[in-house]
């Protein structure tokens, strides 16, 4: 139960070169891969089963009403977050507390700002126009998957805002242990990072 | 986790929101053995009413209500809202609990020498996960129009137009799926992380290898289900079309509400890519099980214990390009059928490896016959005619005439009823005296071995029969056709058979409470075994062991030549 | 139902008010009378021979059924439709009236439902019965009230299942298990409302003083509404007609 | 020990035998006449009767590979019982530590799924091609489209011109038009509907299968016929009949409360009575107003 019973809970394991917690984050994104790839997998399947005209056929372009603008905006803070969740990582490995913290808050806000621009401008412009998942199988697929993500980005936030504020208390107890969840947080970020850039070009470009 | 105080933890969080494995490893046990029984009496109220179409049940008939069974004769709709939830329970909520939850919580980490498992509080999570889950599952019978109805399968669009019981059915299943993530990254990193020193992959007892490999199924199969449940509950709530195609007529009534442009198929891919490695998740750590006992009770190191746990890895793998399997029927070209077929003739090979390496096993050992060893031999050939009769199922010219008909039944049940529960029976026996520090009486656990072993088979065995005969299986009255009527008999054996067996784990069940406080005390080795858990004390203290074992060599030393002892276990120093 | 098969035409009968000054009888004691006239080809409209193998139970409990959408009493003259739920539809204000303690009922018979086209009252209690030896299953497919569907055993004469509905316009219910079993319920806030039958004829009474819309309605060809005006307890006499062009 | 064991056995022994004795009893005993037409055939506890061209090869690899089964379960149960048999625990017995070397086992493995291998590619794999590949001349064969619903098998034939009518779901009336036909489609003006299924006999028949509602599953256990019926998709199966007669049709997937009773009657009669009956079947009879009632 206590931290000092179980054994590489903080330092590597020396074959495997990973404490526990990296493991399990590198096993959990591959269930996460499964997930994703899952509905990835569903997008492909309805798209090739769908017929070339008709109403039930593919949605092209201008049909989409996906502004590949907003696509491409959302993409670029994604990956500008991805950025400062590493350096964040980087500023608490050389012990420098304060500025790691302020790239997490910098982090947070790109994220927000994320979900802020998909909820506010994309989905709220499509319910306006009776755009809803219902409405085809590609609203359905769309809504569903970035759906999905927005819950995973939303879900990285909350544990991103845990670490700014009460989760800090760590770093007074254990730097080490702390830093690695920083770092195991960074995996996941990135892994929410990919997800979308997965996203973008299938939903809005293709 | 930071806590270093030593003061004694108060009872909640000593035995209810505990994270010691071992309490977590109980209470999954104990709540999977309940809903084990549930939905075993689920079955044998469906067997009422196959046995005896239309008649009203004696006794209990009338407790289900008017919208179950009016008059004591049950409804088309409440039969298969339980078979739907015989099903996911024995699966979900009872088998796997116990294999993985139960079994694989408390015995694989004292098998490896860990103090826990490397995330105590994520174990604990998953359990409460699971008894969510199944709580959603029990609640569902009670919504209007009752428990999910459209077969633990819920092929779409049947669930997708099914009663409100469904949804319940879907959130209760993300719960599981969630539980079993979980559980499966925890399982994983123990394995790989906390082994003691000395203790080398290929020094590791079989049961580990197999919990092992299961962890990488539950891990990398379930969330293509949890993706396929989100879509179904889509379907449902928001109203989209991932599985309806377009035009459909329901009940005279034009579809119009929806887009239509999904496909039917869609799910059963998902669900398949699932639910086959899923019954590998049921297999493998019962297979692990049975090798530990099987090792133990004939005083022999397993034969082929490396190839067997090469098979076990091939098993893990090929089980991931198998699932189309169950849909040659959805017309399915004779390319993919053959790459289908033809995977599936392969895997049955490593389980050949297994099977036969622990019958061999048996030779020029000293079998004891132990209630435990007694469950574990009957795997034997119940395991082996289960695995047989997959192959007319495996090839799809065969599979044409019994495709979902009882001969599947009968199939799977033999794997997974006389073979899984049957190990865990085998298991429950072998480690009770770790867990209490007591054993289970032995004249009852003769009484429930034999008359079990008769009776489930009475239940299975006329199965075959009937699938021969071309009896389609989730009929509500077989004898509206003239092939079933036929065979009815035969369905009135298996009820009287399902009856019997239940009446067959009374003996268990007076057995398993008595003995946990009038059982007879044993010492911390009972079986005189050499795998690690033996090395604790029983019933193990909060960190397991006393000192930290350093381990010499494999798990299976028995009757070393010139020893004085006729086993050899794995933490002692001295060459034999 | 098919309503875009059909033109319909609702051709307004004349409105013969029939004073008759001795039968005066108190308010609330006015009666509407009269029938619904079918004018087209019966001959476009055959009944087809429902073929029941399906399920043996229903070959033995009757020989031939058919279908019962349009029937035509051909032998009335001139001819009238069958199973016509004539109703006020109007002019009846917010009043409200006192429900019915008689109960209604449908009997599954012989593989198909008796009455075919029930009306009630909102709040009256409608009483399901299987007569025959088999199964069979209700499937309610309304837009106001629930969608129930349900089972019902074989011969459950007696006790059956009772069901409370709410006003609303005639719906259908089917059986799945016998797919060509189905019937219309139409319920009403209001108790001025009844079917026609072998004569063709309908009679409503009790309704206040007034000026009324009313409206008849028919599973395959729809609705059709006439006025009429009523007062001093007497009976008014009119006639509503369906003339489908086909 | 010794005696607890002999108390399971007992128990077992006496128990077993008076319970099972009286419900194979009961079993005899109960058996529901079934009313209505009679349904030809022997069935019993073996496969349904074979009618079917085409379905000899799914009857001998079914039973090819139960004998082959049969072998392999009692050489490996001789084995097994030898085993606890010889090597059961007992005074003087001594386990051996080193495992046993012998090649057998390696063999029986080799050969076992060597034979897989040819039930596989010998047996299975053509059968299964016929069964998907070589789909009879629409010229010579009956051509019929299956349409399930719940919970009901309908049978659309397409008439003298040979055409089926254009269908649309909007056309549905579950009584007079369950197919949904457009009786204004030329081609649908001498098409036949039917909830019976007859054929001729000795003539290939190719059965087109759509599902107005859910996945069902068209199963014709005399003809060794199965194929899911998925609503969206036109599946088509084809067999040969060969014996006149009265037979099932049965619906093999759960396709909602109901299932059980998703069946229909097949029928199986020469071609100058399956001429009669399409010509027949095809009218609209009239009845009088009251008669029917």
């Amino acid at each position: 139960m206590s931290a000092e019973v179980l054994p590489y809970t903080v330092k590597p394991h020396p074959v495997t070169g990973l404490y526990n917690g990296k493991f399990g984050i590198w096993l959990f994104l591959a269930s996460e891969v499964m997930l994703f790839g899952a509905l990835f997998s569903t997008y492909v399947f309805l798209r090739m089963g769908a017929p070339e005209t008709g109403p039930t056929a593919w949605p092209t372009g201008e049909e989409t009403h996906l502004n590949w603008m907003l696509g491409g905006l959302n993409t670029l803070i994604l990956i500008l977050s991805s950025v400062t969740m590493v350096l964040a990582w980087v500023q608490f490995k050389m012990d420098n507390f304060a500025k790691g913290r302020i790239y997490l808050i910098i982090t947070a806000i790109l994220a927000i700002a994320f979900v802020a621009i998909k909820f506010k401008f994309e989905y709220a412009h499509k319910f306006h126009m009776d755009i809803y998942p219902k409405t085809s199988v590609f609203f359905a697929i769309y809504y569903t998957m970035t759906g999905l993500h927005a819950i995973h980005i939303i879900g990285g936030v909350v544990v991103i805002c845990y670490f700014i504020g009460p989760g800090a208390k760590l770093w007074e107890e254990n730097r080490e242990y702390y830093t690695n969840r920083i770092e195991c947080t960074g995996l996941y970020w990135h892994f929410v990072d990919l997800v979308w850039i997965f996203l973008f070009p299938i939903l809005y470009l293709l | 986790m930071s806590g270093d105080h030593h003061h004694e933890p108060g009872f909640i969080r000593k035995y209810v929101f505990s994270v010691d494995h071992k309490v977590i490893g109980v209470q999954y046990g104990v709540t999977a053995l309940c809903f084990l029984f549930l939905g075993f009496s689920l079955m044998m109220l469906m067997r009422w009413q196959l046995a005896y179409p239309g008649e009203e049940m004696p006794f209990i008939g009338n407790i289900f209500g008017e919208d179950a069974m009016p008059g004591g004769v049950m409804l088309p709709e409440f039969y298969n809202s339980l078979g739907a939830m015989h099903g996911t329970i024995m699966i979900f909520l009872g088998v796997v609990p116990l294999l993985v939850g139960a079994f694989g919580n408390y015995v694989m980490p004292l098998q490896i020498g860990a103090p826990d498992m490397a995330f105590p509080k994520l174990n604990m999570a998953s359990y409460w996960v699971y008894l969510l889950g199944g709580i959603v599952m029990l609640c569902s019978f009670f919504v209007p129009g009752g428990a999910a109805n459209s077969g633990w399968t819920s092929y779409p669009p049947l669930s997708n137009i099914a009663t409100t019981g469904q949804t319940w059915w879907l959130f209760g299943m993300v719960c599981l799926i969630t539980s079993s993530l979980l559980g499966s990254v925890n399982f994983i990193v123990t394995i790989i992380q906390l082994r003691v020193e000395g203790l080398t992959m290929f020094r590791l007892p079989y049961f580990v290898w197999a919990q092992l490999i299961t962890s990488f199924l539950l891990l990398l199969a379930f969330p293509p289900l949890e993706a396929a449940g989100v879509l179904q509950l889509m379907d449902r709530l928001a109203g989209t079309s991932f599985f309806m195609p377009e035009g459909l007529v329901v009940s005279g009534v034009v579809q119009t509400q929806m887009s239509g442009g999904g496909s039917p198929l869609l799910w059963q891919h998902l669900f398949w890519f699932l639910a086959h490695p899923e019954v590998y998740v049921l297999i493998l750590p019962a297979m692990g099980i049975v090798a530990e006992i099987i090792a133990n009770n004939t005083r022999k190191p397993l034969w082929g214990y490396r190839a067997m746990i090469y098979s076990t890895i091939f098993l893990g793998f090929m089980s991931f390009i198998v699932w189309a399997h169950h849909m040659f029927m959805t017309g399915m070209g004779t390319k993919i059928s053959a790459f289908f077929a033809t995977t599936t003739m392969i895997i049955s090979i490593p389980s050949v490896v297994i099977l036969t390496a622990l019958v061999i096993s048996l030779y020029q050992g000293a079998i004891r016959f132990t209630v435990p060893m007694l469950f574990a031999l009957a795997f034997l050939p119940m395991f082996a005619i289960g695995g047989l009769t997959g192959l007319p199922l495996g090839l799809p010219a065969s599979d044409i005439h019994l495709h979902d008909t009882y001969y599947v039944i009968g199939h799977f049940h033999y794997v997974v009823a006389p073979g899984t529960i049957f190990a865990i029976f085998a298991g429950i026996y072998h480690w009770y005296p770790k867990v209490t520090g007591r054993t289970l009486n032995n004249a009852l656990g003769y009484m429930h071995f034999f008359l079990s072993f008769v009776f489930i088979n009475m239940v299975f065995m006329p199965m075959f029969w009937q699938g021969m005969a071309g009896v389609s299986r989730r009929l509500y009255d077989q004898t509206v056709y003239a092939h079933g009527d036929a065979v009815q008999s035969l369905t009135i054996m298996s009820s009287w058979g399902a009856w019997m067996l239940g009446l067959a784990q009374i003996p268990f069940i007076i057995n398993f409470f008595i003995s946990a406080v009038a059982g007879k005390k044993v010492s911390n080795n009972p079986w005189d075994a050499t795998t690690l858990e033996w090395l604790a004390p029983s019933p193990p203290p909060h960190g397991n062991f006393e000192t930290v074992p350093v381990v010499y060599r494999g798990p299976y030393e028995y009757s070393v030549p010139g020893a004085s002892e006729d086993f050899h276990p794995q933490h002692v120093t001295t060459e034999a | 139902m098919k309503l875009s098969m059909f033109t319909l035409t609702a051709v307004l009968a004349i409105n013969t008010f029939v004073f008759t000054p001795d039968q005066c009888l108190a308010d609330g004691q006015n009666s509407i009378t009269g029938k619904v006239i079918f004018k087209g080809d019966p001959a476009n409209y055959k009944r087809t021979k429902i073929n029941t193998t399906k399920d043996p139970n229903c070959k033995k409990a009757k020989k031939t059924i058919g279908s019962e959408k349009v029937i035509v009493n051909k032998k009335t003259d001139p001819m009238t439709l069958r199973n016509v739920v004539v109703s006020i539809k109007e002019g009846l204000g917010k009043k409200s009236f006192p429900v019915s303690k008689e109960e209604l009922t449908i009997i599954q018979i012989g593989c198909q439902y008796k009455p075919h086209v029930l009306a009630g009252q909102a709040g009256q209690t409608l009483r399901i019965l299987n007569g025959d030896n088999t199964n069979h299953n209700i499937h309610f497919l309304p837009k106001v009230n629930d969608e129930h569907n349900f089972t019902q055993p074989k011969k459950d004469t007696e006790k059956g299942k009772t069901i409370i509905l709410k006003a609303e316009d005639p719906f259908k219910v089917k059986c799945d298990v016998h797919p060509w079993m189905n019937c219309f319920v139409a319920i009403f806030e209001h108790p001025f409302f009844d079917v026609t039958s072998k004569d063709g004829t309908f009679t409503l009474t009790g309704m206040p003083d007034g000026a009324y819309t009313i409206e008849a309605w028919h599973e395959a060809f729809g609705k059709v509404t006439a006025e009429v005006e009523v007062s001093g307890g007497k009976a008014a006499n009119m006639d509503l007609t369906f003339e489908p062009k086909s | 020990m010794n005696r607890s064991r002999i108390i399971g056995i007992a128990t077992i022994l006496v128990v077993g035998i008076c319970l099972i004795a009286p419900s194979v009893a009961l079993g005899q005993a109960d058996a529901p006449i079934a009313s209505g037409n009679q349904i030809d055939g022997d069935y019993g506890y073996g496969l349904p009767p074979m009618l079917s061209k085409d379905g000899q090869g799914v009857d001998d690899l079914i039973i090819i590979l139960h004998w082959f089964m049969t072998a392999l379960f009692v050489g490996w149960a001789i084995f097994f019982v030898y085993c606890l048999f010889r090597f059961r625990s007992r005074a003087g017995h001594k386990a051996t530590y080193d495992p046993v070397k012998a090649k057998a086992s390696k063999y029986a493995e080799i050969g076992v799924a060597a034979f897989e291998a040819f039930l596989l590619i010998g047996l299975s794999m053509p059968i299964w091609a016929a069964t998907k590949n070589d789909m009879p001349s629409k010229d010579d064969a009956t051509h019929v489209r299956v349409v399930a619903e719940q919970f009901q098998w309908n049978f659309h034939y397409p008439g003298a011109d040979g055409k089926f009518g254009r269908t649309a779901p909007d056309m549905v009336d579950t009584v007079e038009n369950p197919l949904g036909l457009d009786r204004s489609d030329p081609a649908a003006t001498d098409d036949v509907y039917a909830t019976e299924l007859h054929l001729p006999v000795n003539k290939p028949v190719i059965c087109d299968l759509t599902s107005k509602d859910v996945i069902h599953s068209f199963s014709l256990p005399v003809m060794r016929v199965k194929q899911d019926v998925i609503p969206g998709m036109r599946i088509p199966v084809w067999f040969t009949p060969v014996k006149e007669g009265r037979y099932e049709v049965a619906c093999a997937q759960l396709c909602g409360n109901n299932h059980y009773s998703m069946r229909a009657e097949m029928v199986i009669e020469d071609d100058a009575s399956f001429a009669t009956w399409l010509k027949e079947v095809g009218i609209v009879e009239e009845f009088d107003e009251d008669e029917l009632d």
